[in-house]
């Protein structure tokens, strides 16, 4: 396979050059260079991925490098779909980071560090999937994380809570490694080999407890790079504090590698897990899911609502992961092969509407410097392309039929409700459940967009800042624009990708023939009477609306639209304070789920000094905290700053302290022996 | 190779840095004394000053009774008046007056000790060069009657002490000069150090395991004058420990050498090369099991001591915390590790004769208690300096971890591991020693926004951090990921799990202290106003190279691995 | 000088030499530690002396000669030396002597040191039985002795209080072990002793002058002063 | 063959779009005769939309295009759904793609049009109907897709026209415990999405309780006219869609002109005696307080889930 290996080749190349100009051209020419490497970079991770998913296979070999270890490379149908996905969306986000860090507003990310952290994050997102050996791929997972870790803290100048985020996204990556690190380490030494190949060979021969032990080290530490629940708290700190560009990076590519890790690991590397072990997947997934899309309902914060939205698709991915290993482990691999199929889905069309989201939300920081929704409005008038892109990503994410994410959810369910055929108890309870959940994410997510859009981009502005904004650079616009073709694209000719996926669930173990076929625009189930079209529904739908259209055109009376003023019950204009902000928006959601939720509240009154009955002031606070991040991290934190203080007595500084640790040393090494230890 | 080439190339690492340090000692004694201290009257200065430099430093002479006192008793200087409890303010020199009495022969020796002092660092590199080209090839080679020898694992060391030492002098001259240390004090610095570099290369190169212990009390006994370089109430206090903890460690190492030339004299092996670490080997399976069990426990707790090992690891936080940088980069860096490989040669001989069960039980267990206590301690440290020197310890259990797994694979590991460590750490140190100068306290809480006042040093001190975090692209990862491998293949999963989640703790701890110093908004927005703090060429160089070195060795070891694989084979063979 | 005489003498030295380590530990004027000190390096010297005698070799005699002037000659003077340096004992005798020159109250008393000194020769003469099991020869079989001086050397050294009762634990410590080398194989070879003798008296010299700085620095001795450097 | 197919879905579309309005006048005529009052007559909504078309097309200021191409998206989301579902035949060239998922989607498409228009206005009501509609539609999607899925379980496939026809030839499955509990379910499900009276009163223009109306509040003239005509056409095919459901006889399966005309006869009969129930029953209920809506839904919620549960225990698979 020349071309893929060539491709790879070159990736390799242009980071290198992309992370030298960083460091070294001056701003305005290290902008654009960075910029044109890593759009390069991502062409070639593309390409490559697209001849891999193709049916292409190579593998590279290079025993200099990484001492005691050698790298391996190998690429198949699997990961050369993720590099596909994350290929694309390098390309088109590197062309908006042009825009983006040519900015003024953008000292942080035009910075020198990280400019040259860029392209190597870039190079790291595509070749993790390429990676063929657990050195390898340790060195590349650690590699995207000390690298994303870099632009994390772009603006660690302006803000602390950027500090913070850093620490925290450094804490729980490294984690996620020691866990990884543990597991495959664990699994290299039961296999006897530490290229994948001899892990594949090996696992056969595993007793279960072993294969189980790894499963669930590997699992946890997949799912806290995707987000999911109890290891999720980076994700909606990291996100939101970093550079636009960086977070439209990291929620549509990085955290797709967490759902890459399980399936390779699990269906491809371990042959199969224990039941327990998927369900366990599927119920993490669907936490993940409903509690991130609640958290997502109540953020006013735009990108804070983003970030908690791709907690909640990765939930949908595992769930689907999940149930595909259920189906798979009780024998029946054609439903097992949809519901993979399905989650492979879903993971290219989250990644390409949730870059365009991140890449709506950049450029409307970048016009206001706001991140708040309830200090926005009105930007649909200022912003007219920008708020386009965010109404076609808000129609994927809100997966209703014109959308992208329509199609992976639609399968999803297909996947679930016929998969009640596999006989078990667990399958009978598990998948209602995990239906009503989908479900319920689904209606959450279109109440969490139309919040997002309505509040976000409609009506008349509520700050200054949102009134003065102006339309992006064309740079911004051209890479916003190439996601929002690569939305419509998957929306409307699904089928494209038929034959990518099928071949990427036969190299996951599961799929024998094509599970899913399609001339392009149909999407058709062979083994079950279902398949969707998505260009008739679309057409139909058009064709209703000129209908309609036409309907008013001919009874109406000729004449022009007046324009009239809104409706005021006779109290004057109203201004914009009166509007329906995010708060408010969420506010009936909220006392909904208020049990879940435990929202903190607090009323403060200050009194005139003169009488306790004359109030002064009166403070209202609400905040909804992370409910789960307090009752996990909190106490866990609280011990070990505690066990720190009261660790401080163990070296008080007294020379009689320490001598006296290595007398008592020697006088218990000496019993020992005396006793004939 | 004939045998008077490798003669050289054995002796010249220890007689070059003593001929370097017996020429500075050399110029003391000739320099031309210009004034004679006016015996001023004996009273309590209120404002402690640097005190005069002490009589000529060629030999400790005896001080004869209390009243050459060296200057007045050295009050708390610096530092808020109200030193709250806890560690006090660091009593830096204050700010002093250019001495009045400094002498005009002084800036004469200042080009003399820069390039004077790269060359012994540059003869050991170049002989351990030498050496690495043939060693592991043709085998271990001896000189004067198998006193000195060379193995792979020797070359290795010696490469290590040669690297780290170049760095540390390179970063000397920059370090004396702003601490404007006055003539007689930067000559016995300079000489202190260089017979600090040829102990320790005797102690690398040592075929008799008595001539190892000499060599490696030598160190203690010239670090313990370099500790207490500065003078303060902190740096006496700091040697003094030192001194004492160390001595009573290594006493106890002494007496397991006396135990096991007594096994071997048992065994029939020859007064003369009974202490002979070779021939050792070979008969190790005749010594006696109960008496090399019980030297062997001695010399885990003695060389334990002097590798930073728990129980007697408490002096190192001390010393490395009130060292100068440059030296505690040294000490941190490679004086650990050279204490440790004494203790790998007794482990050869013990798994020979005992099976490997019984070293690896007491290494591991020293190891995991060195780890959980680094880990803990770590948590709520408050002084940046304190903070790089448990993590020194963290380091250096791992590395006895590695060896406890056994294995060559986990022993190339850990012996990559003291190389990284060694590089990273004396970046680290020489940092922070930089840092101490700039902002001009120890303690994490009062710096902040590095990044922002001095762009260069914040950025070397980050990845010098990043490095001994075990973040790719630097080798400590490399080693990290070898020591995990090898610890789950040989079986020891557990033992490293637990060590992999204590590594975690101490990772959250180093993480966010050195966030909070390198991070943020520049201190005093208008001190940098006028432009950021510069740090110089001369005083990146050997920061930026330590990096740079750190990280091509991570990448690959290429020409070395020859010689790694070949070390590891040596301990691990069994 | 047949066997029943050399026995005996051994025996003798060897239990000169563990009685001092005792009577060091009991004492609290350092000037007499130091004396009790003295003795002890000429118990050891005796003991090499024996040995050299008994095994007829001359190089033994001479390191024997050499280990008496160090141990029983240099060390002690520099001590005093450096105890002289103190501030002097007051001269009237009604005033407690808070000077440096008595080791006030120790960290552990003097009837718990003893104790725990009986107890650490207990546990010498366990850990020693399988090296005297090794070859039951006179000499060997008083090993024990240096095993327990080395444990009450250290015990001394972690319960004094003044600096230089801590470098005469040191030193006891060290004494313990060099009659260990001698009992055990009478005496590791020559380079080495040299070697270790030269350390032990550079140790010496340089806690030496750290005493004098500490007394610059703090104004005094105690070891308790040193607690600043804490974490 | 194919252009009966064709000639049923027009049929199918044009009776909806003819008659929702007269199913909306018999509804109000029933709901006024048990009241006691003459009422307006059953063609009174056509005279309203007539007089509304003609009346002049007005943009509020600040506005955007969300605004006015809401009312053109909710009634050909509800055309589209009246072509795809089998209310007449089940042979029809778009009964293959008629999946049960697509309807309830597109039905949350036009709600979610509607919502983005009252937000779009940026008056207080638009945004709390927009807000509250949204927290309702979002507790329906689980009763909803659920009732999908205790209806698919017998056929084994989520397709329309096999779930109905499937009904026709095995009537018993309708009336098993699994077969009732998910009608029962989507009927409430058709309450909720309808905006009828448990959920929300139609008819009022109280702004504490409107949830529909509130969004609409600032339509006037043709767009009114569309709203008014799309949430009507949306009960009649909900209503046509459960009656189809739950009594599918009279549904041709074949296609003959014959059946076809049978069936649309039976349909407009069906779904008018729906109607006129539902007209009565709404007599007798009061609108539930806001916050007792999700009480309601997860009540339905659980007797979808009982639905599936039951279908899988009582068929023993």
């Amino acid at each position: 396979m020349k071309g893929a290996e060539t491709a790879a080749v070159l990736a390799v190349g242009l980071a290198g050059a992309g992370a030298l100009s960083g460091a070294l051209l001056p701003r305005r020419a290290r902008v654009i260079a960075v910029g044109l490497c890593t759009a390069g970079l991502g062409g070639a991770g593309l390409t490559a991925g697209l001849m891999a998913s193709g049916g292409g296979r190579w593998s590279a070999h290079l025993p200099g490098l990484l001492p005691m270890a050698g790298v391996y490379l190998a690429v198949d149908a699997l990961s050369g779909l993720f590099m596909a996905v994350a290929g694309a969306v390098v390309l088109a986000v590197a062309v908006y980071g042009i825009g983006y860090a040519g900015g003024d507003h953008a000292r942080g990310v035009a910075s020198r560090g990280v400019q040259a952290a860029l392209p190597l994050f870039a190079l790291t997102l595509v070749l993790v999937p390429a990676a063929a050996s657990v050195s390898t791929f340790l060195l590349l997972w650690e590699a995207m994380a000390l690298t994303s870790l870099l632009l994390v803290l772009a603006d660690q100048r302006d803000r602390a809570s950027v500090r913070e985020a850093g620490v925290w996204y450094a804490v729980m990556t490294h984690l996620g490694l020691v866990l990884l690190l543990a597991g495959m380490a664990l699994f290299a030494a039961c296999a006897g080999g530490e290229t994948f190949t001899a892990l594949r060979a090996g696992a056969s021969g595993m007793s279960p407890a072993a294969r189980g032990t790894v499963f669930v080290l590997v699992a946890a530490a997949f799912a806290s790079k995707a987000g999911m629940v109890p290891l999720h708290p980076w994700l909606p700190r990291a996100h939101p504090e970093a550079p636009s560009n960086v977070s439209a990076l990291m929620s549509a590519a990085m955290v797709n590698l967490g759902a890459y890790g399980i399936v390779r690991v699990a269906f491809d590397l371990l042959g199969g897990a224990p039941r327990w072990g998927w369900l366990l997947v599927l119920a993490a997934g669907a936490l993940s899911a409903v509690y991130g899309i609640l958290q997502a309902a109540m953020a006013s914060d735009l990108k804070r609502l983003l970030a908690y939205s791709t907690s909640e698709n990765l939930g949908l991915v595992l769930i689907g992961v999940g149930a595909a290993g259920l189906f798979a482990s009780s024998g029946y691999p054609v439903p097992a092969a949809l519901a993979l199929a399905a989650a492979l889905l879903h993971v290219a069309n989250h990644a390409v509407f949730k870059a365009l989201l991140f890449c709506a939300a950049g450029s409307v920081v970048r016009a206001t410097g706001l991140r708040d929704l309830d200090r926005m409005g009105g930007l649909r008038a200022r912003m007219p392309a920008t708020a386009g892109f965010f109404t076609v990503a808000a129609l994927g994410a809100i997966a209703l039929p014109p959308g992208n994410g329509f199609l992976s959810e639609w399968l999803l369910l297909q996947s679930l409700i016929n998969g009640l055929t596999v006989p078990g108890i667990s399958t009978a309870i598990v998948l209602p459940l995990a239906v009503a959940v989908i479900a319920l994410s689904a209606g959450l997510a279109a109440a969490v967009f139309v919040k997002a859009l309505g509040v976000g981009f409609f009506a008349r502005p509520r700050s200054a800042e949102a009134a003065a904004a102006t339309e992006s650079p064309p740079g911004m616009l051209i890479g916003m624009g190439l996601l929002a073709v690569g939305c419509t694209g998957l929306a409307l000719v699904p089928g494209m990708l038929g034959d990518g996926l099928s071949r990427a669930v036969a190299v996951a173990g599961l799929g024998s023939g094509p599970t899913l076929s399609g001339d392009g625009f149909e999407l058709r189930l062979d083994r079950l009477a279902a398949s969707m079209s998505p260009l008739w529904v679309a057409a139909a739908l058009t064709a209703g609306l000129l209908a309609a259209a036409a309907l008013i055109r001919i009874t109406a009376r000729r004449g022009r639209r007046a324009n009239v003023k809104l409706w005021d019950c006779g109290g004057g204009a109203p201004t914009a304070r009166m509007s329906y902000t995010a708060t408010s928006f969420a506010e009936p959601l909220q006392r909904v789920f208020d049990d879940v939720l435990a929202p903190e509240q607090d009323v403060n009154v200050t009194p005139l000094r003169e009488s306790a009955y004359l109030v002064e002031r009166v403070r209202f606070q609400s905040r909804i905290p992370d409910r789960i991040e307090h009752r996990v991290y909190r106490p866990v934190l609280a011990a070990v700053t505690g066990l720190g203080q009261s660790a401080r007595r163990l070296a008080t500084g007294s020379v009689h302290l320490y001598l006296g640790y290595g007398f008592f040393g020697l006088v218990a090494v000496l019993l020992a022996l005396a006793v004939g230890w | 190779m004939t045998h008077a080439t490798t003669a050289l190339l054995l002796t010249a690492p220890i007689a070059v840095p003593l001929a370097t340090s017996a020429a500075h000692a050399a110029t003391g004694l000739r320099g031309v004394r210009p004034y004679r201290r006016a015996h001023a009257p004996r009273h309590s200065a209120a404002l402690a000053h640097r005190p005069p430099p002490p009589r000529t430093p060629a030999e400790p002479a005896r001080t004869t009774g209390s009243t050459a006192a060296a200057g007045g008793p050295a009050t708390l200087t610096g530092g808020p008046p109200a030193a709250p409890p806890g560690p006090p303010p660091f009593a830096t020199d204050g700010p002093p007056a250019a001495p009045p009495f400094a002498t005009g022969t002084d800036t004469a020796a200042r080009p003399l000790g820069t390039w004077l002092g790269l060359v012994s660092p540059a003869t050991i590199l170049f002989c351990g060069a030498a050496l690495a080209a043939t060693v592991p090839d043709r085998g271990p080679v001896t000189a004067y009657g198998r006193l000195l020898r060379a193995d792979a694992l020797t070359v290795w060391l010696l490469l290590a002490v040669g690297a780290v030492a170049a760095l540390a002098c390179a970063a000397n001259p920059s370090h004396l000069a702003h601490e404007r240390a006055d003539a007689g004090a930067a000559r016995r610095y300079n000489l202190l150090v260089h017979a600090f570099l040829a102990a320790m290369s005797a102690a690398v190169l040592a075929a008799n395991l008595g001539v190892l212990w000499i060599a490696i009390e030598a160190t203690t006994i010239v670090t313990a004058f370099l500790v207490g370089h500065r003078r303060t109430r902190a740096s006496v206090e700091a040697a003094w420990k030192y001194v004492v903890i160390c001595s009573a460690g290594i006493a106890l190492a002494f007496l397991g050498t006396v135990l096991i030339y007594y096994a071997a004299r048992q065994a029939g092996i020859s007064e003369a090369s009974a202490l002979d670490w070779p021939t050792l080997a070979a008969h190790a399976d005749r010594l006696d099991p109960a008496v090399t069990r019980l030297a062997m426990s001695l010399i885990v707790l003695g060389f334990g001591a002097k590798a930073g090992l728990a129980p007697l690891h408490a002096w190192l936080p001390d010393a490395h915390s009130q060292a100068p940088a440059p030296v505690s980069a040294l000490m941190s860096g490679v004086l650990l590790s050279v204490a440790f490989a004494g203790l790998l040669r007794y482990k050869v001989i013990a798994d020979a004769a005992l099976g490997t069960g019984y070293t690896r039980t007491l290494l591991a267990g020293a190891a995991l208690l060195t780890l959980a206590l680094a880990a803990v301690l770590l948590l709520a440290q408050r002084d940046y300096k304190r903070m790089l020197a448990y993590s020194s310890m963290e380091h250096m259990s791992l590395i006895a971890l590695g060896t406890a797994i056994g294995t060559p694979l986990a022993v190339s590991a850990a012996l990559l591991h003291i190389a990284g460590h060694g590089l990273a750490k004396t970046v680290a140190f020489c940092a922070s020693g930089h840092i101490l100068r700039i902002r001009r306290t120890a303690r994490i809480g009062r710096v902040r926004g590095l990044l922002a006042e001095a762009p260069a040093l914040g950025t070397t001190f980050g990845l010098a951090v990043v490095a001994l975090l075990g973040l790719p692209p630097f080798s400590l990862f490399a080693s990290e990921l070898g020591l995990a491998r090898a610890g789950f293949t040989a079986g020891h999963g557990k033992v490293v799990a637990v060590a992999l989640v204590l590594t975690l703790v101490s990772f959250a701890a180093l993480v966010t202290r050195t966030a909070r110093m390198v991070l943020g908004p520049p201190p005093e927005p208008e001190a940098v106003a006028d432009g950021p703090v510069r740090l110089g060429a001369a005083a990146a160089a050997p920061l930026v190279a330590g990096l740079v070195a750190a990280a091509a060795l991570g990448v690959a070891t290429g020409p070395l691995t020859r010689l790694l694989s070949a070390a590891g084979e040596i301990i691990g063979r069994h | 000088m047949n066997d029943s005489v050399y026995t005996q003498l051994l025996d003798l030295a060897c239990g000169a030499f563990l009685l001092a380590a005792v009577v060091v530990l009991w004492l609290r004027q350092l000037s007499s530690i130091v004396q009790v000190f003295a003795l002890q390096g000429v118990a050891l010297a005796a003991v090499a002396g024996l040995l050299g005698v008994h095994e007829g070799r001359w190089d033994l005699l001479a390191v024997a000669v050499g280990i008496g002037l160090l141990r029983a000659g240099a060390l002690p003077h520099l001590i005093r030396r450096a105890l002289a340096a103190g501030t002097p004992p007051p001269t009237r005798h009604y005033e407690e002597d808070v000077s440096e020159a008595r080791e006030t109250q120790p960290l552990v008393n003097v009837a718990a040191s003893l104790l725990s000194a009986a107890l650490l020769t207990l546990l010498a003469y366990a850990v020693a039985r399988p090296l005297v099991e090794l070859d039951p020869t006179p000499a060997t079989s008083a090993l024990p002795v240096g095993l327990a001086v080395v444990l009450i050397g250290f015990f001394t050294l972690v319960t004094r209080r003044r600096a230089l009762a801590q470098v005469v634990g040191f030193l006891l410590l060290d004494n313990g072990i060099t009659a260990t080398a001698f009992l055990a194989a009478s005496g590791v070879p020559l380079i080495v002793e040299l070697g270790v003798s030269f350390d032990v008296l550079l140790a010496v010299l340089v806690l030496q002058i750290l005493t004098t700085r500490m007394r610059a620095a703090f104004g005094g001795t105690g070891i308790d002063d040193l607690r600043e450097l804490r974490d | 063959m194919k252009a009966i197919g064709t000639a049923a879905v027009t049929a199918q579309v044009v009776l909806v779009v003819a008659g929702a309005p007269l199913l909306a006048g018999t509804m109000r005529q029933v709901r006024a005769r048990m009241e006691g009052r003459a009422g307006p007559g059953v063609v009174q909504p056509w005279r309203d939309l007539r007089k509304l078309l003609r009346k002049e097309a007005i943009t509020p200021i600040g506005t955007g295009p969300a605004f006015r191409v809401a009312p053109l998206l909710l009634v050909a989301t509800t055309a589209v759904v009246a072509a795809l579902v089998p209310l007449a035949s089940t042979v029809t060239p778009v009964s293959g793609s008629a999946d049960l998922i697509l309807v309830v989607a597109l039905l949350a498409l036009g709600t979610v049009a509607l919502a983005l228009a009252g937000l779009d206005t940026g008056t207080a009501f638009g945004g709390m109907g927009a807000s509250r509609e949204m927290t309702v539609a979002a507790l329906v999607e689980p009763t909803i897709l659920l009732a999908v899925f205790a209806l698919s379980i017998p056929t084994g496939s989520t397709n329309l026209s096999a779930i109905v026809s499937g009904g026709i030839h095995d009537p018993v499955r309708l009336a098993s415990p699994a077969g009732l509990l998910a009608t029962a379910a989507l009927a409430v499900a058709v309450l909720a999405e309808t905006g009828r009276l448990p959920v929300d009163n139609p008819s009022t223009h109280l702004e504490l309780t409107m949830v529909h109306e509130a969004m609409v509040l600032e339509y006037a003239g043709p767009d009114l006219a569309l709203v008014e005509l799309g949430a009507q056409m949306r009960l009649a095919v909900l209503l046509g869609l459960l009656a189809s459901l739950s009594a599918p006889w009279g549904i041709a399966t074949t296609a003959s002109p014959a059946a076809l005309a049978l069936a649309l006869v039976l349909l407009t009969a069906k779904v008018a005696l729906l109607g006129s129930a539902l007209a009565a029953a709404e007599v007798f209920w009061a609108k539930l307080r806001l916050f007792r809506v999700p009480e309601l839904l997860a009540g339905s919620f659980l007797l979808a889930l009982l639905a599936v549960t039951a279908s899988y225990f009582l068929t023993g698979e």
